[in-house]
């Protein structure tokens, strides 16, 4: 078994415990943290297939910045000894059974699929190369993703502050 | 025994069931955001692990790239969002939140 | 017992600090030998490809190392040993051709260093806040200045009993000072001590490392919200504000840099400013300068440092997100704050201020570099080295402490304001101006020469004047600490 | 303004209410019935002439063995630079010195058995704390009070320390009191 | 911990519903100087309300006042305001004295006045360090104990005590000066005078520092009379009125000293961003205030005559019928006492008027809607030492 067959199944078995422990746990900041292992584990990943711009963009905008940001609604919204949003039991049974089969139907197909698979080559300067993709092929989503921020910014920070309906101060507030 | 395309597209579509099932029965309206980022993380490992053993080329990390990007987006609203549904409602139960008017 | 303890401890402590300055430079050495012996032996039988993939045999370094392969033009003349030696540092040399033994010298290296600077740095902040404030601070423990203090704090904290409050959340405060330690020891995976020295050499190494500052600050969070104490959740609150408003400056002052010199490697934008003091990048124009000044205002609230200590401020939330925290897993949140601040100041030496290398330009050593040993161990302390980085990172530590011992804290809305009204319209007018200037400046004309000498000036003013402050004091110490103080002083 | 104008002042407007003035000695004090106490409060304060702006201190008298307990408001009129006390939000800021306007005490006598009075917290906000302060160790009721809590004592605390016939308590909550006090007082009284 | 939710029903619709929660700052905390303890309703950073509860430092002086001697007492008043026993001292055997009709020898009063400002400067030093601490700078709150060290060793010298002194008593001072006091306090003025304004350049004029304090906690005139704050707390709402000047007492008419008050910033190489009566005012008028104690300190030393220290005081002093209040201009405002005499060496009622007891009144209205981490700058910026105020 080679170093990166090994890395890979550590990884995989992370990644895939963190994800079941999203589905387990009744607790949400304990969701927030498998989550965190997902997204770590999923970032290594990237890093092993040698994908490692994507896998510190993932590190600093999904786990230093999204995953802070749910944490943040959480503990805006909920509190440690309220009420326990538990699913229904048979909601929980019907999805559980859709998704398991769902998942037996992906496996099997991926597993019969013949995949035409390339050698995978090393990139010698993944980091150029991305930012010349950024800013020539796709500069077009680049520039409408860019354009999309600026508008979830201004949205965001309408819809967050009260006193747009409400006249009271909001500079204190955050 | 080496690690293939196939490794990561059943690792991913684990991730993608996770995330649906945490999608369908979280009633925590934040749980479901969770949910909806494990689907995206899914969807970015795919295309990664496609553009490394299938093409040979970058475009799936672009595209992996942009889906990053949006989930920020979208978890930012989505968060703005239910702070407003929670001083409103004064729940984060998703299953309350089933009136339209504001 | 004690008496006896007394008596060794401080050659100990000797030997201690000699032995890291030792092993400060030798590993460096130890990969750089391997390399260049691999790179020789390949040389000569003609290996392909050369270098990475060929892997050395027992007998091929013993043979080199005694200089006994038929043809052998010089045969390393810099490391000539003697039989018994070479026997010795054969199995050694064999070893670390690996890439696997590198990687587990280096969780070690990292995972002692971190340990040891934080025990260093909590001993060394006691002892800057005492002598700013006309006292002593730990004079017993250890002998010479109480250097073991932070020695003795360790293994009473680790004594101490863990207290669980009941209405914690009994998973996530646990888990917390962990997730809090373990980003913060993941900086220095991508941190370059020295060209060589460096754990995993990423071409993405300063975004990691940014990112791992981003992460750290989810076990803060969690840490606040799993004490169920709200005193820790105004910390963790205040942190998640204070951190991801300061990252965006931080991202913008970073990028000034990376602009200039166009790569995201460590080690690259390091070797970038070998040419002495004047290449250092801070001193390259001046909006180089300015966005230093900015990565480290903004760095410092980032690594939650007074003024911008308000996650913890002591007089409005008790101890912030550690209140409820006790013995080891306290002391992981306090290794981890103490490795962030060296990181932080790691970071401002590599990208503006020369990285492992002293002011004298590196060319000058340059026939040190591949001299006899004791020549190259001089190489390393003279003119580059991990020495200099980590020697540059702690002055950069100093004027944190320095900072926190000398300024109030702000207040969290001064904190935003700063952030979102000052420090990023500020970063991003620095960023644009530097594209503009290195777009239309060439480095050689006039004005870039003129602005690369002001700004050198300047630096070099300062470090003059930090100097002559420092000499200032510690001729007069004996004046200055405070009539108080100096009549315990020793030798009063 | 001496004591002695005070008191004649306050004779001339409430001739019922104020009952007695002793004006000499190191004490002026002008005693007013309860009824008439929040009327005569409000006269003070507004009144040009005498503008006591300032309620320095409430003190309670247990008289005991006689049936009475005094309730003594210690006012002071402080006269900003400009002449009378002046009252706008924000004077400029003088170099000079405010004036002494005059100093008086007013006593209300009330029964020892039902001290009730009329509370002054609205015409001087300081009364708040120490007409709590002198419920909570004396047991004056003050009418109208926005909070009528105890204040140094616990919330759950029986009686009122500083009547004269107060019988400490042989335990609170469970904690014994540590020595009886009634054979220290007898030995300082020898 | 209490638990909070006031609010925890959901809102009618439409309205906005905010998270409102109760915090208890105190009584164990560290900017509460010593155990006062605050619940604050707050609204994320924001406090709605603030409201005190006290007595957790009750130790019944009052009560104790009535059993025992006024001699006996005095130890006792060094327990009230613990950071001024002088002070406190000084009111009480004022008080007594006048009661009992009784005459201080001159030297007894310059020894009194002595100590009185020695104490004001000792406790302002340490008010003006823990302020710092309130805002997150420790240093200065060594150095502010550094030079309260000198004061505190004077003290000793004098009377064997360094915090509940004992020493001023009915009828003078219960010793005399020790040989060499006078030279000590004039070297220790001469060392002290310029380090104050050292002080002021390292905290007063520091920038964070006025952005945290400048403008936070204004109490108008108006307030400040009517819910009776003295001392520097009035003084600091540009109040002129001190009971030295304005009701004089003791021997203060002899000296020349100013009274400083809050002064609107812009001038004076005031900041230009503090209000009159705002939490910088307070603090920096006892940074005046300290200089014009040295003031007052040098006076006395040039006029201090020799004699006696103590009047004669009869051995059981009986207090007379009848009552008097007396007020003097304690460290943190008027300290008052009434004594109420029945004939008896023991008096009927003493009533002690703590003026921080009536200074913290004012936090309920000054404390609204502010931000949490002005809270401990107004609170300390008012400088109440709780065993006055429980007493």
């Amino acid at each position: 078994m080679s170093g990166e067959a090994i890395a890979f199944y550590m990884l995989a078995v992370l990644a895939a415990g963190s994800a079941l422990g999203c589905v387990i746990a009744t607790n949400i900041v304990r969701m927030a943290l498998c989550l965190l292992g997902t997204l770590g584990a999923v970032a290594l990943l990237y890093f092993l297939m040698a994908a490692n711009f994507l896998g510190v963009i993932q590190l600093i905008v999904y786990a230093g910045g999204t995953l802070i940001l749910i944490v943040f609604g959480i503990m805006v919204t909920s509190r440690m000894y309220g009420e326990k949003l538990k699913p229904r039991r048979s909601e929980a049974l019907i999805g559980a059974l859709v998704v398991l089969a769902l998942f037996a139907g992906l496996v099997a197909i991926l597993w019969r699929g013949p995949w035409v698979t390339v050698v995978p080559t090393e990139q010698p300067n993944s980091v150029a190369a991305i930012g010349q993709a950024l800013l020539g092929t796709y500069l077009v989503p680049f520039e409408l993703a860019s354009v999309l921020l600026l508008a979830v910014m201004i949205g965001a920070a309408y819809l967050a502050q009260p006193a747009a309906r409400n006249g009271r101060g909001t500079e204190r507030e955050e | 025994m080496t690690i293939g395309l196939t490794h990561y597209l059943i690792l991913a579509a684990l991730l993608f069931c996770c995330g649906l099932f945490v999608m369908t029965t979280k009633r925590n309206a934040v749980g479901i955001l969770i949910g909806v980022e494990l689907v995206l993380n899914a969807a970015c490992l795919n295309l990664v692990a496609f553009s490394r053993y299938r093409v040979g080329t970058i475009d799936g990390q672009i595209a992996a790239l942009f889906i990053i990007v949006l989930a920020a987006a979208e978890a930012a609203v989505a968060i703005a969002i239910f702070v407003n549904y929670y001083r409103m409602l004064a729940t984060i139960d998703a299953d309350k939140g089933d009136e339209l008017r504001g | 017992m004690g008496s006896i303890l007394r008596k060794v401890a401080f050659p100990i402590f000797l030997i201690g600090v000699a032995a890291i300055i030792v092993i400060a430079w030798v590993p460096a050495l130890l990969y750089g030998t391997v390399d260049s012996m691999r790179d020789d032996l390949g040389r000569f039988y003609k290996w392909e490809p050369r270098g990475e993939h060929a892997t050395l045999t027992l007998d091929n370094i013993r043979q080199y190392l005694e200089g006994s392969i038929a043809g052998q033009s010089a045969p390393a003349a810099h490391i000539r040993f003697g039989r018994s030696t070479a026997a010795a540092c054969t199995y050694v040399l064999w070893l670390l051709q690996f890439r696997i033994t590198r990687d587990v010298l280096a969780v070690v290296g990292v995972v002692g260093f971190v340990s040891l600077f934080a025990m260093f740095a909590i001993w060394w902040e006691r002892k800057v806040a005492a002598r700013m404030q006309s006292r002593l601070g730990p004079m017993r423990v250890g002998g010479w200045h109480g250097w073991a203090q932070s020695l003795a704090d360790g293994i009473k904290l680790l004594q101490k009993e863990d207290i669980f409050i009941a209405g914690a959340d009994p998973v996530l405060f646990r888990m917390a000072a962990y997730v809090a330690f373990i980003p913060a020891l993941g900086l220095f995976i991508a941190l370059p001590f020295s060209a060589a020295w460096i754990a995993r050499d990423l071409d993405v190494g300063l975004i990691f490392i940014l990112a791992m500052y981003g992460v750290g600050v989810l076990g803060v969070l969690i840490a606040g919200w799993a004490s169920n104490n709200k005193w820790s959740m105004f910390g963790a609150m205040r942190e998640a504000c204070q951190m991801i408003s300061y990252e965006i400056p931080l991202g913008f002052a970073l990028l000034v840099p990376i602009m200039t010199v166009g790569t995201l490697r460590l080690t690259t934008i390091g070797d970038l400013q070998s040419g002495g003091f004047q290449t250092w990048l801070a001193f390259r124009n001046p909006f180089l300068l300015a966005a230093a000044l900015i990565f480290f205002i903004a760095a410092l609230a980032s690594c939650k440092r007074a003024p911008f200590d308000l996650p913890e401020a002591e007089s409005e939330l008790v101890a912030g997100f550690h209140t409820e925290y006790s013995g080891f897993r306290w002391a992981l949140f306090f290794f981890a704050e103490y490795a962030e601040m060296f990181a932080a100041g790691a970071l401002a030496a590599i990208l503006f201020f020369g990285a492992w290398y002293s002011p004298l330009p590196a060319a000058w050593g340059e026939s040190w570099r591949h001299g006899p040993l004791w020549q190259q161990a001089l190489h390393g302390v003279v003119f580059s080295g991990p020495l200099w980085l980590i020697g540059k990172g702690i002055f950069f530590v100093y004027v944190q402490m320095w900072l926190r011992w000398t300024l109030p804290r702000v207040r969290l809305d001064q904190v935003m304001y700063a952030c979102v009204q000052v420090m990023l319209p500020l970063a991003m007018l620095v960023l644009l101006a530097n594209t503009f200037w290195e777009w239309q400046v060439r480095d050689r004309s006039v004005l870039g020469t003129v602005a690369n000498l002001v700004c050198t000036a300047v630096g070099a003013a300062a470090v003059l004047a930090i100097i002559g402050v420092g000499l200032y004091g510690f001729i007069n110490r004996r004046r200055l600490v405070g009539t108080q103080v100096v009549k315990h002083l020793p030798g009063a | 303004m001496t004591a002695q104008e005070v008191a004649d002042i306050l004779k001339q407007r409430f001739p019922v209410a104020v009952a007695d003035a002793a004006v000499e000695g190191p004490h002026p004090c002008v005693a007013v019935t309860p009824e008439a106490w929040h009327e005569v409060a409000v006269f003070l304060r507004d009144d040009p002439r005498l503008a006591m702006n300032m309620l320095r201190c409430i003190s309670g008298v247990d008289r005991h063995p006689e049936p009475q307990i005094d309730v003594v408001y210690e006012l002071i009129a402080m006269r900003a630079p400009g002449g009378a006390a002046r009252q706008e939000p924000r004077p400029p800021a003088s170099a000079e010195l405010w004036q002494n306007g005059g100093t008086i005490a007013i006593r209300v006598r009330l029964p020892r058995d039902n001290p009730r009075v009329r509370s002054v917290a609205d015409v001087w906000p300081a009364a708040d704390w120490l007409e709590r302060e002198t419920f909570d160790l004396l047991g004056v009721t003050f009418d109208g009070h926005p909070d009528p809590r105890r204040i140094l004592c616990p919330d759950d605390w029986i009686g009122h320390p500083l009547r004269k016939d107060y019988e400490f308590p042989k335990e609170y909550q469970g904690i014994p009191a540590a020595a009886a006090p009634e054979s220290d007082s007898s030995r300082v009284t020898k | 911990m209490e638990e909070n939710t006031l609010s925890s029903q959901p809102a009618a619709p439409g309205a906005i519903r905010t998270e409102e929660m109760l915090v208890n700052m105190g009584p164990q905390h560290p900017s509460t100087h010593g155990v006062l303890r605050l619940m604050l309703r707050t609204d994320g950073e924001l406090v709605l309300e603030t409201i005190p509860h006290i007595g957790y430092l009750h130790r019944c002086a009052e009560k104790i006042g009535e059993n025992v001697t006024p001699v006996q007492f005095v130890p006792i008043c060094d327990r009230l305001d613990y950071l001024a026993g002088m002070n406190n001292d000084h009111g009480y055997s004022l008080a007594v004295e006048k009661l009992c009709g009784l005459e201080v020898p001159e030297r007894g009063h310059y020894i009194r006045v002595i100590m009185c400002e020695l104490n004001r400067i000792a406790s302002h030093l340490v008010s003006f360090g823990c302020y710092g601490m309130d805002i997150g700078a420790f240093t200065p709150f060594l150095y502010a104990f550094r030079e309260r060290e000198y004061i505190l060793d004077l003290f000793e010298a004098t009377c064997g005590a360094r915090l509940t002194y004992n020493y001023l008593t009915i009828g003078g001072a219960s010793l005399d000066l020790p040989e060499g006091f006078v030279d000590r306090l004039a070297w220790f003025l001469d060392y002290f005078e310029p380090k104050i304004d050292e002080y002021n350049n390292l905290l007063s004029y520091n920038y964070i520092f006025v952005k945290r304090t400048a403008n936070v906690g204004v109490i108008s005139v108006a307030d400040a009379i009517a819910y009776g704050l003295t001392g520097p707390c009035l003084r600091g709402s540009g109040v002129k009125w001190d009971l030295r000047r304005c009701a004089p007492y003791e021997i203060y008419d002899r000296f020349e000293f100013d009274i400083p008050v809050g002064m609107p910033g812009g001038s004076n190489g005031i900041p230009p961003e503090v209000v009159v009566g705002d939490s910088w005012s307070r603090y920096y008028v006892r940074m005046l205030e300290m200089k014009q104690s040295v003031r007052i300190l040098r006076q006395c030393l040039q006029q201090m005559p020799a004699g006696e220290f103590r009047a004669k005081v009869p051995r059981t002093l009986k207090l007379p019928a009848g009552e008097v209040y007396l007020e003097v201009e304690g460290v943190r405002g008027q300290l008052g006492f009434l004594v109420v005499g029945e004939n008896k060496p023991i008096p009927r009622r003493v009533k002690i008027r703590g003026p921080s007891f009536c200074n913290l009144s004012i936090v309920p209205h000054v404390c609204r809607q502010v931000l949490l981490a002005d809270v401990p700058a107004i609170v300390g910026s008012i400088d109440v030492v709780m065993g006055e105020v429980d007493r």
